[in-house]
């Protein structure tokens, strides 16, 4: 997409983006953030830089470059920016920051110039848990995380509450890929493990691993099995076997932090996005009808109610 | 009577010529030695006309007319021509089969035909009258079994024209006369036989003809018949120098400064872990001997038979098995190097590429390793100390060039052996010396320098062990001779004895355990 | 060629290596504009806009400075062990188990330590941890005839785990994935270079580069190590120890990789945090060979590479950022074509 | 204490099924296609540190053609010819530009990574993945690569014991000067054995993205290095590599199955477990078989 590369324009309104490991087209998490930009730009006409870093020493690097080259608002994509936001944007006070998936240090404010976009994702992971817990046949389902880090841990967690929210005598088998960020980047052995689940019992497998989830959908539709997409809307990976997909609107969340810079009204400050706040959910759409059945929609959105009013607390660790 | 070789070519290396337009003419039929002091050509001649080594410039005819820009090792080997080289050219992991089968194998169904290998192998030896083995490993064998095997290899194939090079060098008395019967033999069946050899007497009694090689060119054309003495002559181009007799005999009291008792030490030729099983040459048994203060003791014998278990066990490289080493009346059986080092020991290692000297090192380096405490304060290294003890060794045994700078790998073979020498004997305090082949490869005014040397600490009153193949040396050096054979000591001569007639027979009869 | 890492010395040498250098950067760039057409960019203008974007501006400059210190560190790190015939590629891991214990102590030390207790504390963890983790992998080479390369390889991949179970089972703080944050006191200062992240730590990175000078060329450990990657053989017959000094060697490399931590925990990020360093130790191996394991030259070649990596961020928008892992590459395999061999490898079980 | 025992012993029974065989084969086909090849390229005395490179441009090169021709076989000769290449250049580097041949296979490493990345880009547009493919799939049995891979091990060991270019092989990679003498072409030796071994270790390459039905960068994560492990371990003989590398998939296999069980075991350390089981191999086993004499030493 040439527009990305232009230089920006002394008046547009420019924005920066730093993706996380796995980058653009990760069909997943980045893509998503991806997705908020490029509407932002339809609706505003902002100008872009984006990079994709491709290791830990780079990411920094990057943000302190888009921080240091002026662009009006600097967005990391990823937890791991969390520590290194918190200092640039001290560091570059007239700079606006936004953070996806931050996490705050604990004791000290975010700075007045640092918006933490925070996702519950353990509510959104409670209602595709709740899903695959009515639609499992033999009451074993699945999860497969990449790095077994606090984030994913909340996906976890989330799954593990409503999968046994709604059916007390399922089991839910967790593994994961490894210890580096090579994990979310390792489909082999995403298929592996979601191969072991499924010979294990399991006929429903929820992943959290970025491209290694790539595997899992691929074990499932080998073994025609299911498979719960995440963050984006997986179905088009694996047509026949995606049940559902827990979708994180990083999207929206990036497009609304845009806008309100462009409108002038940036502030900083935490802002987490749940299910009241449309900012998770699940897919239902005419594609995945077919696994889908109304009857297991309708409970779930009455779940989804009953978290967003309060009745339900869904545990994130 | 029709030539089989006719060439003349030249050839550099770098900027130095090995071969300045030297020519050689071998007849069919004939045995014909060539002769010249080290470093003369001899070798790359010889490679040029196997192919091994491309001539900058000259004409080769071996039966036709070759194109020396386009000739190969292959092509050599399509003529009838066979090369035993002067270092062993076996592959130590392959089999003896699949060494004679290398570049020419028998292929059956796509597959190695190693049934045909074998048997042609051991048509060949037998044709030889040889007993080897087509299934050891190569590695496992002694190096004089080795060279015995790839001599039955060469002589099978070369059809026209044999060339061996340096192939005494490793042998008892008794095998080399067998050898020279061979080539005698070989010749007689109309095959030419080129023989590259520094023993002028071996030269004598065996070829027809000889061609003399000093600095890269031909010097001397010579009919059989020529006196030993003026083939040496034409070698070096001048007198050659005087071989000298042993130092004085120390006193009968003089203190015994190394003590051998009952030694016993694994076998090292790596043949347990070439091949599991295979025939190992079987290390060193129960061996008692000691040398005292002033006294040279020598320890000849053929190679394999023990020698570099006994030299790395002194020097403490390997452990004992079994029997006690003391030095200066201390026992030092379990010590290591570092501390038999300062009890006063000198090492010249046998292999100078290997344990002597590090070469991508300086000269100045690798006067420093061994004698780091000489040069170290502290943690720093007194780099005037190195340089005034690397030019006091170069000085020593006139190593050239004396260049402390310099890298040990750009100096040739003796100079490299004149360093070994000079670091070990130049130590302060050296009590002990174990030398090993101490001027293998290395020319006459070398070999005379570390001779009068090795003299030198004896007289100084050092007790030293040479331990060498070459019967001369041994008898230029040494107040007692001990013979080795497959781990023990199969006798001793010293004196009168020494120094009688029959002394070389006996010893070699020894060194064969023909005794 | 110059088997091992043995110095050549003479003037006509160095010329010969410098110019090897300079092919090495040609080829890099020949092969670089081509992938830069590849991509339908200007390679005049991506060249211009790395330059501009480096040493072209301050910021750029201490982007550079502070992108080379880690550098420099590892480049040690691998060109010590070089030197004494042993690769260590396991700088990565030696970094990682170094930092994380310079974060444990750095939090740990009381809030009021002062700079002159805390940092050289801090630091010293690090090292140790390092050290000990290099000295491990020296020992099964030495001691067992394992394969220094798989041993640092395996190593890596362990450390990285343990690492991650430490973090997540006690040191993790909160939902981050790092720990607890340094004392004030053990924190290294912001050289304040118009906002690049450069660090008083680059101090430490040129001390540990003259002192590894000194050692390779004055000091006896440092002539030992020399001799046992030129000879081992040599070396054992002359009574040096090889297998104390394979140890001594490795334990050394890993100090210096465990410094590198140290940098990232103490002068960046003031804390552990999961994939600190990432692939620095990797980069390290790198910058040694092109320097020929030579203290003065890794600085250079640190800033080299470091030039590159933050270049390749400074023309991300021209062109994919993996065009600057291609031209690392590519200046690598040229220079190894033209500088001949720089390590020695003996295979295996010894 | 019976509990635990018991509970092991239930496990390793459960072990025994079909499904973890396929596993285990699934995941060792790269390795052993990668190690086998690198076993025959170290056994010509180069070193071949870039096993990483051959199993990554492998995996992308079968992608790439599986995607645009749809044909399994072209995308596994694909593979071949792509490990081959990166064999080209190590051998071009290696004995024509007498190269530090570790410095070679890290570089050639590096590059994999950044050129793999950098063609997804300008061929598809993004940096991290292909488009979905038409692959295999988790597939064991009907998987042509299965069988290629029985067979390549097969041709490996017969080639180096029972072949006249194994037997040049095995002497060039010993004693290279008395190759030479023998009147075989070292240089022309060494470059088959390094195109050959590179183009198995290139279909190990394959097996990575036609089972995961698409490319993914970096997806080799490390297991070239692992695979060099292997030739190691294995003391440079196929029939032995083959089985160092079958135990390698299994401890791995095992793995993933002790996650699946559910041990409480923090999976953090239980993902170790191969890499632990190799090093406390290399360090009781002292190394049982002999590094090529000339490894690394150029020409
Ligand atoms: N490969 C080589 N590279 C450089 N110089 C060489 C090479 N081979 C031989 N030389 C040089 O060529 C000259 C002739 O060597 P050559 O081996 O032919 O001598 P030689 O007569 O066989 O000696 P020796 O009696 O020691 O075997 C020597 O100066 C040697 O240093
Ligand atoms: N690898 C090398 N690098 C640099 N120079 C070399 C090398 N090999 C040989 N030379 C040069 O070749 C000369 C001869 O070496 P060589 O060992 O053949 O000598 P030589 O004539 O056999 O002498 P000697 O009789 O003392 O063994 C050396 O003095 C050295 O200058
Ligand atoms: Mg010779
Ligand atoms: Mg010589």
């Amino acid at each position: 997409a040439p527009a990305t590369r232009a230089a920006p324009a002394p008046d547009a309104v420019t924005i920066g983006l730093v993706f996380d490991v796995g980058g653009r087209d990760d069909k997943s998490f980045n893509d998503a953030a991806w997705r908020g930009l490029e509407w932002a730009r339809r609706d505003f006409g902002v100008e872009l830089l984006v990079i994709e870093p491709s290791d830990g020493a780079d990411r920094e690097a990057a943000l302190r470059q888009l921080a240091a080259r002026g662009v009006d608002l600097v967005i990391g994509v990823g937890f791991i920016f969390s520590a290194d936001l918190e200092k640039l944007a001290r560091r570059f006070p007239t700079v606006a920051f936004a953070g996806v998936d931050f996490s705050p240090s604990e004791g000290v404010a975010v700075p007045v110039n640092l918006a933490g976009l925070r996702f519950r994702e353990h509510e959104g992971s409670f209602v595709v848990g709740a899903i695959a817990g009515l639609t499992t046949r033999t009451k074993v389902v699945g999860f497969v995380g990449g790095m077994k880090i606090p984030l994913i841990r909340k996906f976890e967690a989330g799954y593990i509450a409503g999968v046994r929210h709604v059916c007390p005598d399922c089991r839910v088998k967790s593994a994961y890929a490894g210890t580096e960020p090579k994990a979310f980047a390792d489909p082999m052995l995403g298929q592996e493990l979601a191969g072991a689940q499924f010979d294990d019992g399991a006929d429903i497998i929820y992943h959290a691993s970025g491209k290694t989830g790539a595997g899992v959908l691929a074990a499932a539709e080998a073994r025609h099995k299911l498979a719960i997409g995440v963050d984006s809307d997986q179905f088009h990976e694996a047509p026949c076997c995606v049940l559902t997909s827990m979708i994180k609107r990083v999207d929206v969340a990036v497009h609304q932090v845009v806008a309100d810079v462009v409108a002038g009204r940036f502030r900083g400050g935490l802002r987490e996005l749940g299910l009241a706040e449309d900012g998770v959910g699940f897919v239902a759409d005419d594609h995945n009808r077919r696994l889908l059945p109304p009857a297991v929609v309708a409970r779930a959105r009455a779940l989804a109610a009953e978290v967003v009013a309060g009745t339900i607390v869904v545990p994130s660790q | 009577m029709s030539a089989a070789l006719v060439m003349r070519a030249s050839k550099r290396f770098g900027d130095r010529d090995a071969l300045v337009d030297a020519r050689l003419e071998v007849a069919a039929g004939t045995v014909h030695a060539v002769v010249g002091e080290n470093g003369a050509g001899k070798s790359t001649l010889l490679k040029i006309v196997y192919g091994l080594v491309r001539a900058d410039r000259g004409q080769l005819a071996i039966g036709q007319r070759c194109d020396l820009a386009r000739h190969g090792v292959a092509a050599a080997q399509a003529l009838g021509v066979g090369m035993v080289h002067q270092h062993g050219m076996l592959v130590p992991t392959l089999t003896l089969a699949e060494n004679a089968a290398l570049g020419h194998e028998p292929v059956r169904r796509g597959l190695l035909d190693l049934a045909a290998a074998r048997r042609d192998l051991a048509r060949a030896a037998a044709r030889l009258e040889q007993s080897l083995d087509p299934d050891a490993c190569a590695g496992a064998l002694s190096v004089g079994e080795q060279q015995r095997a790839e001599i039955v290899m060469v002589v099978a194939r070369a059809q026209k024209l044999l060339i061996l090079d340096e192939p005494t060098a490793l042998l008892a008395p008794g095998e080399v006369d067998r050898l020279l019967a061979l080539l005698r033999r070989i010749a007689g069946d109309g095959c030419a036989v080129v023989l590259v050899s520094h023993k002028l007497d071996e030269v004598a009694e065996v070829a027809d003809a000889i061609t003399v090689l000093r600095a890269g060119r031909t010097v001397a054309e010579l009919a059989r018949g020529v006196a030993t003495r003026e083939v040496a002559r034409a070698m070096v181009g001048g007198e050659p120098p005087p071989t000298g007799a042993p130092p004085p005999l120390p006193p009968a009291d003089a203190a015994v400064v190394l003590m051998v008792r009952g030694l016993a030490v694994h076998d090292l030729s790596g043949a347990a872990t070439l091949r599991p099983g295979a025939g190992s040459a079987g290390g060193l048994r129960q061996v008692s001997f000691e040398v005292r203060a002033g006294e040279v003791v020598g320890i000849a014998g053929v190679e394999g038979n023990g020698q570099r278990e006994l030299v790395q066990a002194v020097v403490g490289l390997v452990p004992a098995a079994a029997g006690r080493i003391t030095l200066g009346g201390v026992d030092m059986t379990h010590a290591t190097v570092a501390a038999r080092r300062a009890a006063g020991l000198a090492h010249v290692a046998e292999d100078r590429h290997h344990h002597g000297l590090v070469l991508d090192a300086t000269v100045a380096d690798n006067v420093m390793l061994g004698r780091l405490d000489e040069v170290a304060r502290g943690l720093t290294i007194d780099r005037t100390r190195v340089r005034t003890l690397a030019e006091r060794a170069l000085a020593d045994l006139d190593v050239r060039p004396a260049d402390p700078s310099l890298a040990a790998r750009a100096l040739s073979g003796g100079n490299q052996q004149k360093l070994v020498v000079a670091r070990e004997l130049g130590r302060a305090a050296v009590r002990a010396v174990v030398a090993a082949q101490p001027t293998r490869g290395v020319d006459l005014a070398a070999q005379a320098r570390i001779h009068d040397r090795l003299r030198a600490a004896a007289a100084a009153g050092a007790a030293v062990l040479v331990i060498s193949a070459d019967l001369d040396e041994l008898f230029a050096l040494c107040h007692r001779v001990a013979v080795l054979h497959r781990g023990a000591i199969a006798g001793e001569l010293a004196g009168d004895a020494l120094r009688a007639a029959d002394a070389r027979a006996t010893l070699g009869a020894w060194m064969v355990g023909a005794a | 060629m110059t088997p091992s890492g043995v110095d050549r010395g003479g003037d006509g040498a160095r010329f010969a290596e410098l110019r090897a250098a300079a092919v090495a950067l040609l080829a890099a760039m020949a092969a670089g504009s081509l992938l830069i057409i590849l991509a339908g960019a200007s390679p005049l203008e991506v060249w211009r806009t790395l330059v501009a974007r480096t040493f072209g501006d301050a910021y750029g400059a201490g982007q550079v400075v502070f992108r080379a210190t880690p550098l420099v560190l590892t480049g040690l790190a691998v060109a010590v062990p070089l030197r004494a015939g042993l690769f260590n590629i396991g700088a990565e891991g030696q970094m990682i188990a170094a930092a994380m214990c310079c974060a444990v102590v750095g939090a740990a030390l009381p809030a009021a330590t002062p700079a002159l207790l805390a940092l050289p504390v801090a630091m010293a963890a690090a090292a140790v941890a390092g050290g000990a983790v290099g000295a491990a992998t020296g020992a099964l080479r030495a001691y067992r005839g394992a394969h220094e390369v798989i041993v640092a390889i395996l190593l890596n991949a362990i450390i990285a785990g343990v690492a991650l179970w430490l973090g997540n089972q006690w040191l993790f703080v909160g939902e981050a994935t790092r720990t607890a944050s340094v004392v004030e006191g053990a924190r290294f200062a912001e050289l304040g270079i118009t906002g690049s992240s450069a660090s008083s730590s680059v101090v430490v990175a040129l001390v540990a580069a003259a002192a590894v000078g000194w050692l390779q060329t004055r000091s006896t450990i440092g002539f030992r190590w020399r001799m046992i990657g030129g000879g081992p053989d040599a070396a054992l017959a002359a009574g040096i120890s090889v297998a104390r000094d394979r140890v001594s060697a490795m334990a050394a490399a890993g100090a210096l990789a465990g410094l590198a931590g140290a940098h990232f925990v103490l002068g960046h990020k003031h804390a552990f945090e999961e994939g600190l360093g990432r692939g620095v130790g990797f980069l390290g191996v790198a910058v040694a060979l092109l320097a020929q394991g030579r203290a003065a030259a890794i600085v250079v070649s640190a800033v080299l590479f470091a030039a590159l990596s933050q270049g390749g961020l400074g023309v991300a928008e021209l062109v994919p950022k993996e065009l600057v892992d291609v031209l690392q590459a590519v200046v690598v395999l040229v220079a190894a074509a033209t500088l001949g061999r720089t390590t020695s490898v003996g295979g295996g079980a010894r | 204490m019976m509990d635990a025992v018991a509970a092991v012993v239930a496990f390793v029974a459960a072990l025994a099924t079909v499904t973890f065989v396929e596993m285990v084969v699934r995941i060792t086909v790269p390795y052993l296609l990668a190690a086998l090849g690198g076993a025959i390229t170290e056994r010509a005395g180069l070193v071949d540190l870039a096993l990483e490179a051959k199993l990554l441009f492998g995996a992308f090169t079968a992608a790439a053609i599986a995607h645009d021709t749809g044909s399994i076989a072209l995308a596994i000769a694909g593979a071949a010819v792509a490990g081959a290449a990166v064999g080209a250049v190590q051998a071009l580097w290696a004995i024509r530009l007498g190269a530090d041949q570790i410095v070679t296979g890290v570089a050639l490493n590096l590059a994999a990574y950044g050129l793999t990345r950098y063609l997804l880009q300008v061929m598809y547009g993004q940096g991290s993945n292909s488009p979905r493919i038409d692959g295999i799939g988790a597939k064991v049995w009907s998987s042509p690569l299965t069988w290629l891979a029985l067979v390549l091990t097969a041709v490996a060991i017969v080639m180096i014991a029972r072949t006249r270019l194994g037997l040049r092989v095995r002497a060039v990679g010993e004693r290279p000067d008395a190759t030479a003498a023998a009147g075989v072409s070292v240089a022309g030796t060494r470059l088959a054995a390094v195109l050959v071994g590179s183009a198995i270790a290139g279909v190990g390459g394959a097996q990575l993205s036609l089972v995961v039905n698409g490319f993914v960068a970096e997806m080799s994560s490390g297991r070239g290095y692992v695979a060099l492990a292997a030739v190691i371990m294995g003391g440079w003989r196929p029939a032995w590599v083959a089985l160092v590398c079958l135990g390698f998939g299994a401890a791995e296999a095992v793995q993933v199955r002790m996650q699946s069980a559910g041990t409480g075991l923090p999976p953090e350390l239980v993902r170790l477990l191969p890499y632990l089981l190799a090093l406390v191999l290399l360090a009781t086993l002292r190394g049982r078989g002999r590094a090529p004499a000339a490894l690394g030493r150029g020409a």
